[in-house]
């Protein structure tokens, strides 16, 4: 029988440490990793280099690392919605580093199925291209990017079951599918848990051949929910 | 029908064919959805995971799992599905996106866009829009005309960082409808009720000619 | 609503012509497009360039196409199962590309995502080398393989809905999923046929943003289910 | 237990450590899930779309849909499910499958391998072996010590095209088991009972050391 993988919040995220890489899920709320993202809030570690599509939503998310000044750099498509990402940056606190959202997705995918690289011709002509080396196939420029290999990943998804077999729901699915794929160590917090053989074989959406360690969320989540959105 | 941004919104839905796929942008773009004719059945794609994207739900029916890109509440339609952001920019980046519709902080004549840094400025970042921009088979800027200080948006060139060099096919504003041909940079097509060419002529500052079939009081003011 | 884009095979298949490339989904008989394949058989097509893990299982498959001298080159990972294919290519009918299957699955989904192409380590110091760019990142050589677009994908699902959304089974969904992406028009077979919000949203394999056209499979399929499997 | 091919897959099954994903080539090293310790848990990938492989199913059972990459019928264990193509080679280039067992027609003493073509004869094609012995975490080639002439497959330099270059760590036959160190070469470590030291000598033409703790006797033949 597949190995049990669920261990409680703390010393899953144990294995987090001062200086690591961390590829976090979710996009601006939408399946954020919040129960491990408050456990976080609690350690003693610092330097921490964050690659997400975002900070999270207003004041929270990675945003509130970034407060705690646990955080050296973050690789991110967009930060606009955490006005203290911003201001971090701008006191000289974070390095921020744009990355456009559909590269940033692929870098993990990359690293994640053991690949070098991969040409884009997303960027072309622009900033992004600084830096990079460029490839010319067939009259055509693209920037070569490499894969992204991080420490650790840090995920959410909606069921999971005790090996780690995941399913998301909705737009909440966005990067925790390939921030699953791309670390050493990847610690899922599911909000319903499932023993074998319960989820559909046929429509699993991350395999638990990436899962580390399978957390329970905690009521955190729950209560963004209540909080209802912005428009 | 006086506010700009429900001209420009209501004329970049006529520029809909039935059965594309689109992508639209945060604010100004997202009114477009409201202004679909009747016999357009077009299928709205949301770069965070989602296609088919259908009305606000009713009241008490969001759901934290249910947005789109701006983190407004969505419902799908029938058809529609979610997917991964590797899928999503798959899509996006392959050019299975009929459509895009892009807000800008300035386009210029040789159809470069810059929308996503104010240099000095907050950053915000690029979010979707370098990939939409370099994917999209037709990309759209919608945009006022000209900026709060009066001066163009539609520029000889650019001047902020660019988020796609000579991506912008076609540029809708509340006064007029800039097309890019590959041989003639862009042409003037529409111009809207209310304005002139000389209008116009004096509000752009990109080089431009002018269609040999230009329409005047093409779209927008009161009817 | 969403396009429908059932239509009859003799119109789906009409778009393939003399010389084009040609995607494949299916793996030795799994998912295998037999009713598109079947289709084929009966139209006055040649030189085509077949890209697919396998030339089918037996005498049921693309090797059909072979037989009829319809195929000039058949890039594939293995044709081990299709004897037939073997002998065309000794009798110098047909050239065959092997191609590691990893990498052929890589290339069609690289095409299908827009991006050029892809750094990979299989078959660094092998003949899947030759007449290919190397590329060394961090110490570390890389084969760089150009993504693949085709004129047409054939590919089989079990459901699909009208506008081309599709839902696999098992072990058919194989190179189905990434056939579908690389082409500029792309044909499903499906066996079940549903309405449009009919599949459940969260477990699509394939969008319909994908597919060009849906036909619905026919008996062929279910005689070589009947045949059973060899071991 | 008389039959080579049993007696080197009951030794590769004494390779396999509790909780770790393995993937089987087709053939010999299929037999090896045969031979799983109880006390053992293993979880079986295969490349073209499966984990969790499980036995057989029932007579009558058996599922087009659902087979193994050499189109045998399976069955899954609960939390075993199914993947594209894609997501497997992911899987397997990316380091998530832990141990691969594969046969081979030649492997030498550099730890090259060559399994996928015979110059000359009948091309069948790599298949993902290239992919396999390039991702796995370790890579057991599994294979009957002499070819039918006599000769030993286990050789100075491969004369065959390539499948993987330096990728073997255990070569596992009926007569020895040989590890890969990375300053020393292969080691010979276990020996099979039924032959001495100088027996492998004989039938080995690549250069190994013998380890100090080798082990005579170690497996297979009669016990």
């Amino acid at each position: 029988m597949p190995k049990n993988k669920v261990i409680n919040v703390e010393d899953a995220m144990s294995h987090v440490k001062s200086g690591m890489s961390i590829a976090v899920g979710g996009f601006i709320g939408q399946g954020d990793p919040l129960t491990l993202i408050d456990c976080l809030k609690t350690m003693d570690v610092s330097d921490l280099t964050i690659y997400e599509n975002d900070g999270g939503y207003g004041d929270r998310g990675t945003v509130e690392l970034v407060r705690q000044e646990k955080v050296k750099r973050i690789v991110a498509s967009h930060v606009g919605t955490t006005p203290e990402i911003g201001n971090a940056m701008n006191e000289g606190r974070l390095e921020v580093v744009p990355t456009p959202q559909g590269t940033l997705a692929e870098m993990m995918r990359c690293g994640g199925a053991g690949l070098g690289g991969f040409l884009t011709p997303t960027g072309i002509g622009t900033i992004a291209e600084e830096g990079k080396q460029i490839v010319e196939l067939n009259g055509r420029r693209f920037i070569l990017v490499e894969a992204l290999r991080v420490d650790v990943a840090l995920i959410r998804a909606h069921s999971g079951d005790t090996w780690g077999n995941l399913v998301y729901r909705g737009t909440s699915r966005n990067f925790n599918v390939v921030a699953a794929t791309c670390a050493d160590y990847v610690i899922a917090e599911v909000e319903d848990l499932y023993t074998l053989g319960e989820l559909d074989t046929n429509s699993i959406h991350t395999c638990g051949i990436f899962v580390d360690a399978v957390v329970r969320s905690n009521s955190g989540y729950c209560v963004l929910r209540e909080e209802g959105l912005d428009d | 029908m006086t506010d700009a941004k429900a001209v420009i919104a209501a004329r970049a839905a006529g520029e809909l064919r039935d059965g594309q796929i689109i992508n639209l942008g945060i604010g100004l773009p997202t009114l477009i959805a409201n202004y679909v004719a009747d016999d357009i059945d077009v299928v709205i794609q949301t770069e965070n995971g989602a296609i088919g994207v259908g009305p606000r739900p009713q009241h008490g029916c969001e759901d934290r799992d249910r947005a789109n890109a701006g983190n407004q509440p969505i419902s799908l339609i029938p058809g529609g599905s979610y997917f991964d952001s590797a899928t999503s920019f798959g899509m996006i980046r392959g050019g299975h996106v009929d459509s895009t519709f892009l807000g800008t902080l300035q386009v210029d004549e040789e159809g470069n866009i810059a929308n996503w840094i104010v240099p000095g400025k907050m950053l915000a970042g690029m979010g979707g829009a370098m990939d939409l921009v370099t994917g999209a088979k037709i990309v759209h800027i919608v945009t006022e005309h000209v900026a709060k200080d009066g001066t163009s948006k539609l520029m000889k060139r650019c001047t902020f960082p660019l988020t796609g060099a000579k991506e912008c096919d076609v540029i809708i504003t509340e006064r007029a409808v800039f097309r890019r041909s590959p041989d003639k940079g862009f042409v003037l097509a529409e111009v809207a009720r209310g304005y002139t060419l000389d209008d116009i002529a004096a509000c752009t500052e990109m080089s431009y000619t002018v269609a040999d079939d230009l329409k005047l009081d093409a779209f927008g003011g009161e009817a």
